[in-house]
């Protein structure tokens, strides 16, 4: 492509991006907006490929755009649309009405100033040469990391702190998600055309994140990117209805949750014990430890997206059933 | 100084923009919550568009690190906020 | 010794995986655990007490290529009030929560919440700081929503919200932060960063998202609800240590990392909006009907105190005196940290004890609960600043500060807003001493009591009483 | 740390560690109760006796503990804080028992003495602090101690009553942290020195002195009930009768004075808050609250209502002679601290004699209760006459001293009517009271009989309180000039202050 | 043993106080003034007691002065307590009696031995006090009436003398011996102070309204030294605080002899308009002292026979001492056992010397006085005369109530009151034959006579044309003064309260209004709650916070 064609490209994919975040965000119909939501992940996608970024561009269309929005829409499902205010209590008067226009004005133009604010920040940045130290830092000790993958390096060797709180993160939301109870039962049964796809749909995605995992390495893919197309297959599979989409339960299950954030931390303390700084990996090993900790991620993300994607914990694993007994009634004031 | 870096972190600023007023001004949980993810994309896009080098050079991988970092983060959050919503959905339900 | 910086890290979250993994036997776990992270606590203040500020370069890499976690003073001391907060709470937390599925979900994000605690005082990378932020946020308000009623959900959400906006735009700043500098190293950026376009948008950014977080005034409006409608403990930890976190944050922001970008107006506007928090949240507790309501607001009108000492440090030339009134402030953190834990404990009691919370109703709850009052009483005199208590001495210093450069304005608004917090707090206590038919049996349950008490004790006498080696502490910095 | 710097902790710790394990005791354990508090009690004594001569040598007992940087807790004993640690010893003693004989079968004493001892460690602590900051720390804890006390009944009225307690005395002690903190800008710590310190300061700083002191005096004002600060003192009268002796004798509203005193003779000296011209107003503050306590007193029919009144007027005696320059209105001053306290503690106690004997709460009720209660009544009118002034009793001894050093100072030309005011306005509510009790028929019945007469009118254990701490008053006016004897220490004090 | 003495002149009676309730103590208290006797004869005059420690440094003595008022002083309180005993016997509140008559007992008999201003200032208001309840003890309207009345004058009197004496005192580096004070004489203000705070107990004219009403009331032993030793403890302090021999205080002696000159012809002229012995002997008495006044007038005036003067003056008070305690005790006699022959001859007998007729005691005093008057001062020696010639006549209708004064003999006295009053009846008509010369015995024979001469004829012209009982004046003169005194004192009182209690009202009132209206403009304010605050309004701020922080940090101010 000659460097117009590029402008216009560029030109059209930024109005696109713009143009989606801007009608997600204009309508009140909650489902039309997840789905523009959903086609803007997937133009970021193209934007992210557009910018060097394949690994951005796998995980977000893996799961900006899928599993967020599978998830949005999964949680639109039983909402009517559009959906009331959330405040119905709160009293309203015409008063009020003319102060929520003014707001809504206010609130539109430091929302425009704040854009401004960063543009012109960001103009200044720019203006300034490039900081290249950290990149070729980074390249000078990829040797070292492991993997050949700078991205990966960043993610899971020099910056593999970050990863690790990050896979807390996302093992505190599903905890939290089950702390509320019981996941809301059954779908829509999908139609059979869909039903269908299924059947070859599944197997593929699995194959697509054991490529990616190993791929990792050296390109773009990764943990990430593998334990979301992991996790499409399972939301495919429960969106046809199937009951039994290939989680575990018990206890089985909590170690599969927690095997992300248990082997890196275990590979952590381990070298810590052996005398090595937390998570510095020997460089001979660093390859091995990395693809271990990212199968275990890849796994433990793929089974907590899920779990996200169902709302809870699925019947029969959960811990409520242990013990119902009522707290015993203590003698009141 | 890049205009390819320059448009994309400008639209990621505009999309920061769009989801604060959105996450402000929408009413709807669902719909806060839709904002705070375009928020994010914006965000995201202003990191990635920092990392961009120019065509045919290796770019900063170390934003690319952090916008992988963020976007399963923010995909928790969301996970989080919806699984509230829907409580709270049947709380009101219930009462 | 070098290590206990990730130990403070890893210990919390290896017990959460426990806790996750043998429901039945998480209530030990998290006990063990907890008294593991108290130790390394303790061990990581001699350390830092005896031989300066911790370094610690996880993986090995220098810091900015790799992350690198720091422990100074003021670090050490909110990591030990941590730990000795979470811990009183967690050993109130194994009788407040009976039914083993509330246990089984409680104690891991609990200790997560802890994780994410320690991790965050102790990062040193902007980028890191991110992270644990969304980890100290989704662990806590997972927590908060565990209460399972509307109300608690409601409030949890909009506290998710609230937090995840609040991230997003700290998330801006440091992308321009990136744009602009190239390193996410709190200790790089300090020596680097100066006034300009890239800086002074970043820290709007960074500090808008943070007091969003923090509940300054007016931001405060998701914190009465999300902090009245949690669990006892977890109210607790939230109000002590989770706002605290958010304001550590812009603590170290404002005035070490930015320490020559910021200007006297932008520290007034936050002693400002500090003032604000004072009176207005007083205020509220004034009226509150509820004890956890008028806890959650005087948490408000606490915070604010904090932003008041904003103006005075910038203020003050670098020297003694402004060590002093920083050395307040810490003071006036760490007692409003045991104070309110200690309180919102006690108040977890009398409601289980008496089934509600409101203030109108309490009459004669000190003949029925006299040591769950008494520790009422011991964290009303921190949150007033009454002697012997830590905030005492916080106070005295930002009333020195006040005089000393000659603010005057500060001087008044700390002064009615104690004279707010000695109403509400006594408010309360009259109650307590009211009629009610005698003899009732006085109730004592020391698993139950003793956490709130020492922890308010802590906050009313210890730290009033022995907390001179804070300020040394102090002194030890990056 | 040898004995001389651990004498001032133990005297603290006398009454604050028995109070501590006080609370924790089962509410039915009372012989243990009181074992701890009269152990306390006189173990605090002893340690004051052997204060006393150590003071008088010239020895020096001083504990210091960092708070924070700069910030020290100083325990030091001298002239003026011995005083005031013996008065408070000697009539916490007293009170004590006064207390066990007035609380038997009440509920909640564990409580009530776990606070009365924490309220007389504060008040001893005060009288030990050896700067402003310590001062300050131990005035707020004394709020603190009493408030319990006040609300100790837990009627709506006595919360009440504490709640308007406690807004009076947080305010002020506000205001007095403020100027605490202000002076400690400007001066540094300020050690309690004999003499005071600030002289030396630069002649700018002069205006913001004046305003620090107001300040303190407004703050220390409203524990000592100077006009118009003296809201509470009324309403705090609900408490139960020792808690009222103790506030009105030694504790709360001592601890103001004494502030003042501390205020302004070890802080200011008293020569320089002369030269700033400050005594003028304290003196006139002082007078107006004289002359203002009594004629509110005159109109109470409600006996301790009557008598807290007289407190406002009485205490404000010693802010008069603090205002009075010159060594004799000093000892007028300091030496009331002392007389003031035994006189009226013996009044509160008889108070609550008749209250609890009879039922007699309004003046109203005594006729002829002198029949009835021979000894409390003699106790009564002892104290009575000494607030009055009249001689011997050790009302008079301080009128007079007052009197000469204000002829001394010049300001005879108002102070003299205030006095002479104030003791024609103590005649006035006063003597009624000691007619009805004396030569009045008494009524067919008293309002409320719960102690019959037995060997003695009431309980052994409310009886000798007052009638000791009557001879007390007695004896301290008759054996004014006696060594050791509070005005020969008050004496002391003066010359110390004036380097003579 | 005269240090003991002097010590227990006064600590004796004090000591018998806790006994009075005893079944003896009747005649305990006969023993208590024996010691002031004992040492008014017996310590030799100028020895003295230094009590360092006692109060601010007591200092006791006895000098020439004291000597004598020691003397009668205790002689009176030793006849008024066995006559006590008798009268006081069926009294059911007899030991109250006999605390305050201790009390009273030791006030005057310490006064008399105190040598230091303090101690003196103690004794008088001891014994100021105590007489208070020595007077209302009748549990009558009437005698609580006088008793507040008294005690009122008597408190002024106080404040008087606590001012005088400390503003003496302080002249004086606040050392308040009596050696030292009357080194110099007291400044103008002091002295003033000092004649009316001592006035009031000498009850000189227009100072005297506490009197009148006081001796009718209070039970016969205490009226009889009241009447004769108390009233005098005015006298001697002026004796002991106002140096005589001073010519500074020329022009206050001037003053003196106009208010003592005053003092007689009221006290003769109201006397006589009286209808009850008991008034009548009041009023005598304030002539009486007027007499005194005068003398302690003159003495000032004329500084160079001051010494002369005092002596007198001492000596006329010691007469009218015990003539006056022994009418008050021989009425009480008449009140109570009628009108026995031998009574009446006592009081005849009295009533002579008391006029000061020849022989007796009367005659005596009066002669030395008259003899002790400087040169300048000659025509006192006609108003002496006067008086005398007025005493006579007051005596006449004395005797003349006496005698138509009813007995109700219910309870006649026992026989130790009726010795008490033999004694002291021996005892003055003895002693001017002890001391006095032949010729001082038969002066003021004149006066007397035409008295006499008169009061006679006054009899014939009653017995002619009854007059019926003499008009009220007293109550409505001094009564209708004090009362409307009372009513517009407390009239001003109520006036102030009323006042406070309007503006406190008022305050209430308008605090109550400015909480209203401050209420009602921030009701919004504080209705609001942070729930209502919408999530728009909110992030609204937050965004405006964040745009102020950047302008903040942008704008470096």
């Amino acid at each position: 492509m000659n460097s117009a064609g590029l402008i216009v490209f560029d030109a059209l994919l930024l109005l696109s991006i713009v143009g989606l975040a801007w009608a997600s965000l204009a309508t009140t119909d909650v489902r039309r907006s997840i789905i523009l939501f959903m086609a803007l992940g997937l133009v970021l996608a193209v934007a992210w490929g557009r910018l060097l970024a394949p690994d951005v561009a796998l995980a977000e269309a893996a799961i900006g755009a899928g599993l967020s929005g599978a998830l949005l829409l999964a949680a639109a499902h039983g909402q009517p649309s559009p959906l009331p205010p959330e405040s119905t209590n709160a009293p309203r008067n015409h008063g009020a009405a003319g102060m929520g226009m003014v707001l809504r004005w206010a609130i539109t133009l430091l929302c425009a100033a704040l854009a401004g604010t960063l543009v012109w920040a960001l103009l200044h940045a720019f203006s300034n040469p490039q900081h290249d130290m950290l990149p070729r830092a980074i390249s000078a000790n990829l040797a070292a990391s492991g993997v050949s993958n700078p991205v990966t390096a960043v993610l899971l060797n020099f910056r593999a702190y970050d990863t690790l709180l990050e896979l807390a993160v996302l093992l505190t939301a599903v905890l939290g998600t089950f702390a509320l109870g019981q996941a809301t039962p059954g779908y829509r049964p999908a139609g059979l055309v869909f039903d269908g796809l299924v059947r070859w749909l599944v197997p593929v995605l699995i194959l697509t994140a054991g490529y990616l995992l190993w791929a990792g390495a050296h390109a773009p893919g990764g943990a990430f990117q593998a334990g979301a197309t992991l996790a499409a297959a399972g939301v495919v599979l429960r969106l046809a209805g199937r009951t039994r989409i290939g989680l575990p339960v018990g206890f089985m299950l909590r170690m599969i949750m927690a095997a992300g954030v248990g082997v890196f931390l275990l590979v952590g303390l381990t070298l810590l014990l052996l005398g090595r700084p937390f998570l510095g990996y020997p460089p001979a090993w660093a390859g091995s430890l990395i693809l271990m900790i990212e199968t275990a991620a890849m796994f433990s993300i793929a089974a907590t997206l899920l779990l996200a994607f169902l709302g809870g914990q699925p019947e029969s694993t959960d811990v409520n059933a242990v013990a119902n007994r009522q707290r015993e009634e203590d003698p009141r004031c | 100084m890049l205009t390819t870096q320059i448009l994309y972190a400008l639209a990621g600023c505009v999309l920061l923009a769009l989801g604060v007023r959105g996450a402000l001004l929408h009413a709807s949980v669902l719909l806060r919550i839709v904002a705070i993810n375009i928020m994010g994309a914006g965000v995201f896009l202003l990191l990635i568009a920092v990392a961009y080098r120019g065509p045919g050079l290796a770019a900063d991988p170390v934003p690319h690190a952090l916008v992988l970092t963020g976007i399963v983060v923010a995909v928790s959050a969301t996970a989080l906020a919806l699984a509230l919503a829907r409580r709270l959905q049947v709380e009101r339900d219930d009462g | 010794m070098a290590d206990t910086p990730i130990w403070l890290v890893a210990l919390p979250l290896a017990g959460a995986l426990a806790a996750l993994l043998l429901p039945r036997l998480a209530t030990a776990a998290a006990i063990v655990t907890g008294l593991l992270t108290t130790v390394a606590a303790g061990v990581l203040l001699f350390g830092v007490a005896t031989q300066g500020a911790l370094h610690y370069e996880i993986g090995g890499w220098t810091a900015g290529l790799g992350i690198m976690l720091r422990a100074d003073g003021l670090s050490t001391l909110l990591l030990l009030m941590t730990a000795l907060v979470v811990l009183a709470a967690s050993i109130y937390a194994s009788t407040y929560f009976r039914k083993t599925y509330e246990r089984a979900r409680f104690w891991p994000l609990w200790l997560l919440l802890w994780t994410s605690l320690n991790a965050l005082l102790l990062s040193g990378d902007l980028f890191n700081i991110y992270v644990t932020l969304e980890l100290l946020g989704l662990s806590a308000v997972a927590l908060a929503s565990l209460g399972g009623k509307r109300a608690a959900v409601e409030a949890a959400l909009r506290y998710l919200l609230v937090g995840l906006l609040g991230s997003m735009l700290f998330l801006a700043g440091v992308g321009l932060i990136y744009a602009g500098y190239g390193t996410l190293d709190l200790t790089v950026l300090a020596r680097v960063l100066e006034p300009g376009p890239v800086a002074w948008p970043a820290l709007a950014l960074m500090s808008s998202g943070l007091l969003l977080k923090t509940a300054l005034f007016p931001l405060h409006f998701w914190l009465p609800p999300a902090h009245a409608s949690a669990p006892a403990p977890v109210s607790a930890v939230l109000s002590a240590l989770v706002v605290k976190a958010a304001f550590y944050l812009v603590l170290r922001l404002w005035l070490d990392v930015f320490a020559n970008v910021i200007t006297p107006a932008s520290a007034n506007l936050l002693g400002l909006l500090g003032a604000g928090a004072v009176l207005w949240g007083s205020w509220q507790a004034l009226r509150a009907e509820r004890l956890k309501l008028l806890a959650a607001y005087s948490t408000v009108a606490q915070l604010g105190y904090l932003f008041l000492f904003f103006p005075l440090l910038l203020a003050l030339p670098a020297g003694p005196d402004r060590d002093l009134a920083a050395g307040g402030l810490a003071m006036l953190a760490l007692t409003h940290g045991f104070a309110k834990a200690g309180l919102f404990l006690a108040i977890g009691i009398i409601q289980q004890r008496c089934g509600h919370d409101t203030i109108r109703e309490l009459d004669g709850t000190a003949q029925h609960l006299p040591a769950t009052t008494f520790a009422i009483a011991l964290a009303g005199v921190a949150l007033v600043g009454l002697p012997p208590s830590g905030a005492f001495l916080g106070k005295w210093q930002l009333l020195a500060g006040a005089v000393d450069t000659g603010q005057w304005w500060w001087l008044v608004v700390t002064v009615a807003g104690s004279l707010l917090a000695a109403a509400y707090i006594f408010r309360v206590l009259g109650h307590a001493f009211g009629h009610r038919p005698y003899p009732n049996q006085p109730v004592t349950v020391a698993r139950e009591e003793w956490p709130a008490l020492l922890l308010s004790a802590m906050a009313a006498l210890v730290l009033g009483l022995a907390g001179a080696p804070v300020w040394g502490l102090l002194e030890i910095s990056t | 740390m040898n004995w001389d710097a651990w004498l001032p902790v133990l005297v603290v710790a006398s009454s604050l560690l028995p109070g501590l394990v006080i609370f924790f005791l089962r509410e039915g354990n009372h012989r243990m109760r009181t074992l701890l508090n009269l152990a306390g009690a006189v173990l605090k004594l002893v340690l004051v006796s052997s204060m006393i001569w150590g003071v008088f040598h010239e020895h020096v007992y001083e504990s210091r503990w960092t708070l924070a940087p700069g910030l020290e807790l100083v325990l030091h004993a001298d002239t003026l804080s011995v005083l005031f640690v013996t008065l408070s010893t000697v009539l916490w003693l007293v009170t004590t028992i006064y207390a066990i004989g007035y609380l038997e079968n009440a509920p909640h004493r564990s409580r009530f003495f776990g606070f009365f001892s924490l309220c007389v460690s504060a008040t001893v602590g005060l009288a030990l602090a050896g700067n402003l900051f310590t001062f300050v720390i131990f005035y707020e804890l004394l709020t603190l101690a009493t408030y319990p006390l006040v609300a100790h009944r837990g009627t709506s009225e006595a919360v009440r009553g504490a709640r308007i307690y406690l807004a009076y005395t947080l305010g002020g002690g506000m205001l007095l942290l403020i100027g605490t903190v202000w002076l400690y800008v400007l001066a540094g710590p300020t050690a309690f020195v004999e003499g005071g310190i600030l002289g030396t300061l630069p002649a700018d700083y002069h205006p913001q002195l004046k305003m620090i002191f107001l300040l303190l005096i407004v703050g220390l004002g409203v524990k000592a009930a100077l006009v118009p600060l003296h809201g509470w003192l009324p309403q705090a009268m609900v408490a139960p009768a020792p808690v009222s002796a103790l506030l009105h004798a030694v504790a709360v509203v001592k601890a103001g004075a004494f502030g003042i005193v501390r205020v302004v003779y070890d802080v200011y000296g008293v020569n320089f808050a002369d030269q700033l011209g400050l005594l003028t107003g304290l003196g006139i503050a002082a007078a107006i609250t004289i002359v203002y306590g009594s004629v509110m007193a005159l109109f109470q029919d409600n006996l301790k209502k009557r008598l807290a009144y007289s407190t406002v007027s009485q205490v404000s005696y010693i802010a008069l002679g603090t205002a009075i320059l010159g060594p004799i209105g000093t000892i007028g001053g300091v030496v009331h601290l002392v007389h003031q306290g035994i006189m009226k503690i013996t009044l509160f106690f008889t108070a609550g004699n008749y209250a609890e004997t009879l039922g007699i709460h309004k003046v109203s009720e005594m006729n002829g209760v002198g029949r009835r209660m021979p000894a409390t009544t003699l106790a009564f009118s002892i104290a009575a006459l000494g607030m009055i002034g009249v001689p011997p009793v050790a009302g008079f001894v301080s009128k007079w001293y007052l009197g000469l050093g204000a002829m001394e100072a010049g300001m005879a030309v108002w102070v003299m009517p205030v006095l002479i005011a104030s003791s024609v306005l103590n005649a006035a509510y006063f003597l009624p009271v000691l007619y009805r009790a004396w030569f009045r028929e008494p009524g067919t019945a008293w309002p409320a009989e719960h102690i019959p007469a037995a060997r003695f009118e009431t309980n052994a254990a409310l009886l000798w309180p007052p009638v000791v701490t009557a001879m007390l008053a007695l004896a301290t006016g008759l054996f004014a000039a006696a060594p050791y004897s509070p005005l020969e220490w008050a004496t002391l004090i003066a010359h110390r202050e004036y380097g003579l | 043993m005269n240090i003991f003495l002097l010590i227990l002149a006064w600590l004796l009676p004090l000591v018998l106080v806790p006994l009075a309730g005893q079944r003896y103590a009747s005649r305990i208290t006969v023993i208590a003034p024996l010691p002031a006797l004992l040492a008014a004869s017996m310590v030799p005059v100028g020895s003295s007691v230094s009590l360092p420690w006692l109060l601010l440094g007591m200092e006791l003595g006895l000098d020439d002065t004291g000597r004598v008022f020691l003397f009668f002083s205790g002689l009176l309180w030793l006849v008024a307590s066995l006559y006590a005993a008798g009268s006081q016997a069926g009294d059911s509140k007899a030991t109250r009696f006999r605390i305050f008559f201790l009390l009273a007992m030791a006030g005057n008999l310490g006064l008399i031995v105190a040598m230091d201003a303090i101690s003196f200032y103690l004794g008088f208001t001891l014994m100021g006090l105590a007489v208070y309840g020595l007077i209302a003890h009748p549990a009558s309207q009437h005698a609580r009436q006088a008793a507040r009345r008294y005690l009122v004058w008597t408190i002024a009197g106080e404040m008087l003398l606590f001012v005088a004496v400390v503003m003496l005192a302080a002249q004086h580096n606040g050392i308040a011996s009596f050696s030292i004070l009357q080194s110099s004489p007291p400044g103008g203000f002091v002295m003033l102070l000092f004649l009316t705070g001592f006035g009031i107990k000498l009850a000189l004219p227009g100072l005297h309204l506490w009197l009148p009403q006081a001796y009718a009331v209070t039970p016969i032993p205490a009226v009889a030294v009241l009447s004769g030793a108390m009233i005098k403890a005015g006298l001697l302090g002026w004796l002991r605080f106002l140096p005589p021999g001073d010519a500074v205080l020329v022009n206050w002696g001037q003053v003196l002899l106009v208010t003592g000159i005053t003092g007689i012809c009221f006290g003769a002229i109201a006397g006589l308009l009286q209808h009850t012995p008991r008034l009548l002997l009041g009023y005598s008495s304030i002539s009486k002292m007027g007499v005194l006044t005068t003398g302690m007038g003159a003495a000032l005036a004329w500084p160079e026979t001051a010494q002369v003067m005092i002596v007198a003056v001492v000596m006329y008070a010691a007469h009218h001492a015990m003539v006056k305690g022994a009418l008050f005790l021989g009425l009480g006699l008449v009140e109570r056992n009628g009108l026995s022959p031998w009574v009446q001859a006592g009081l005849v007998f009295l009533a002579f010397a008391l006029a000061g007729a020849p022989l007796t005691s009367g005659a005596f005093a009066k002669s030395v006085l008259t003899a002790s008057l400087p040169q300048g001062a000659q025509y006192l020696v006609l108003l002496l005369a006067v008086s005398a010639f007025a005493t006579t006549l007051l005596m006449a209708r004395f005797l003349f109530l006496v005698w138509r004064q009813g007995s109700s003999k219910a309870s006649p006295l026992p026989a130790e009151s009726r010795i008490a009053w033999l004694i002291l009846l021996a005892i003055i008509a003895v002693f001017p034959f002890v001391i006095a010369e032949a010729g001082q015995l038969m002066a003021n024979a004149m006066p007397v006579l035409l008295g006499m001469l008169l009061s006679a004829l006054v009899l014939l012209a009653a017995g002619r044309f009854p007059v019926q009982a003499t008009s009220r004046t007293h109550r409505r003169v001094t009564g209708g003064l004090v009362l409307r005194c009372r009513f517009l004192t407390r009239d001003l009182l109520c006036r102030g309260a009323l006042v406070v209690e309007t503006v406190r009202s008022a305050l209430r009132n308008h605090y109550a209004r400015v909480q209203q209206s401050v209420e009602q403009l921030v009701l919004p304010l504080s209705r609001a709650s942070d729930a209502d605050i919408s999530w728009q309004l909110a992030g609204g701020l937050w965004l405006l916070i964040a745009g102020l922080l950047l302008t903040g940090l942008i704008l470096s101010i």
